[in-house]
């Protein structure tokens, strides 16, 4: 039940896919794997959510960290293939406007 | 349901998830629909890392009491820690104007749940206690549609 | 396991499920290969069904009390009723080369735990407890690859 | 979370899948669906356990009232698609061999 966590590059965009229920439990893990590439700042980065059945308010912060390195940086900060739950929180918070979020993995890599 | 269901669990993120997988299944049996199931498992579990974050500070050796009820449609989860008390009217959720990490457990809190109350009465910790009526949400969404 | 989780449910069947949804999440938190994990889920159902048709004789408004706890990898469990007391030393496992139905509840929790023990010291109901060694089966399943 | 049942005739044979835990909640509804055709007797019963994720003794017992029906009967009665979990089940009460398994319908048609 520990959350799984993949990197791909392809095209100078990496992609980074979770699979697991994003929580307060794994956000601190999600994190650390997040935080070295905005440090390198040299990529764009996507976050596959396809596997990611629950998402609570300490995921949606780690996500958070990304939409503002994104803003001070000319790199994307994109997220893909939400599932209904998740992507029903970000509704509800009302942050499915305010970050990059596409369906497909191919539309995310578009202009990335 | 004749008596509530209750679960105690260690004051750890990573028993977060035995608490909601209990729940899901409570929710399930009364036949919610999935989305609403969801939403009150995001509240409940925003509500409990709240306990871990402020009420223990993150001490991960003590215990939250969770209990469930649905007596009438209305569905009430009562929390109980034995943490720190807080000034429990101070805490708001947050603007949504200003997209920042942090502040948005209240806020779902609040926005999903009818009521929501706590009550540090006791020697130690706080009880919160919050409920949903589960027949309203679904007259709305069938008036939303 | 810092603290022990405890769940309780009602004496009816329908609630078996939370229980067993709960522990299962404990158990795949614990990192047991699946098999294990639903052999244990086996044996604390088939004593809350024995709770519920003998302690309570199907009486569906009363409570089941379950503690889980992990230690030095021994699981144990702790199941508390508050129902008729019986001679516990008279359930014996079934034997198998008759073929009916019933009597195989008992038979499944001796199989797969290690200890099963029956108290009724209490003024009301019984206190079953069970453990498990989940480090041996481990060890044994590799010997018998 | 409560049991579905499904019944299916075919060439005098009727196959009933079950989908959902069979444990002391489901076990009545599945025997008050089982015991109409046992009275019957008139066709071979197969059932379908592919979407059986879990069985505890009171599963096994209302298996065992059909093996019990087949024996005073020419009928057959056969199991199908047991999933691991429940195979392990039927391994541990040393029941695989009592019934009639199969692990495909097709194979459960054959004679039945
Ligand atoms: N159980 C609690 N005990 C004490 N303070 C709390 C509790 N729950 C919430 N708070 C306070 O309310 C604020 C908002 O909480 P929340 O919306 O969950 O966001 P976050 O935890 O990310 O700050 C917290 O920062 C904290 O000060
Ligand atoms: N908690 C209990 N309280 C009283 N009697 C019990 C309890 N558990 C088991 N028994 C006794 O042991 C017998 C065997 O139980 P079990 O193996 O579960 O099969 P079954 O319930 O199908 O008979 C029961 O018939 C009952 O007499």
């Amino acid at each position: 039940m520990t959350v799984e966590l993949n990197s791909e590059e392809k095209d100078g965009v990496v992609t980074i896919s979770i699979e697991g229920e994003f929580d307060m439990a794994a956000s601190p893990k999600i994190r650390n794997f997040l935080t070295p590439l905005f440090k390198e700042n040299n990529r764009s980065v996507i976050v596959d959510l396809a596997k990611v059945p629950y998402i609570d308010s300490s995921g949606i912060a780690t996500l958070v960290e990304g939409l503002q390195w994104s803003h001070s940086s000319d790199k994307k900060f994109r997220l893909t293939q939400l599932s209904p739950a998740v992507k029903d929180v970000f509704e509800i918070a009302r942050l499915l406007t305010v970050f990059e979020v596409f369906d497909s993995h191919e539309e995310a890599l578009q202009g990335a | 349901m004749a008596e509530p269901i209750k679960i105690t669990i260690p004051s750890d993120p990573r028993y977060l998830c035995v608490n909601r997988r209990a729940l899901q299944q409570i929710l399930t049996l009364a036949e919610l629909p999935e989305e609403l199931t969801s939403q009150l498992a995001l509240c409940v579990d925003e509500a409990c890392s709240n306990v871990i974050k402020y009420g223990y500070e993150g001490e991960t050796n003590h215990s939250i009491e969770i209990s469930y009820a649905i007596d009438n449609d209305v569905f009430e989860v009562k929390i109980r820690d034995y943490g720190k008390q807080c000034d429990t009217s101070k805490f708001q959720p947050r603007c949504l104007d200003d997209v920042k990490p942090g502040g948005l457990g209240t806020f779902f809190i609040h926005k999903i749940m009818d009521s929501v109350s706590y009550c540090t009465k006791r020697e130690k910790g706080t009880l919160l206690t919050m409920t949903k009526n589960l027949k309203t949400d679904m007259v709305n969404q069938k008036e939303e549609e």
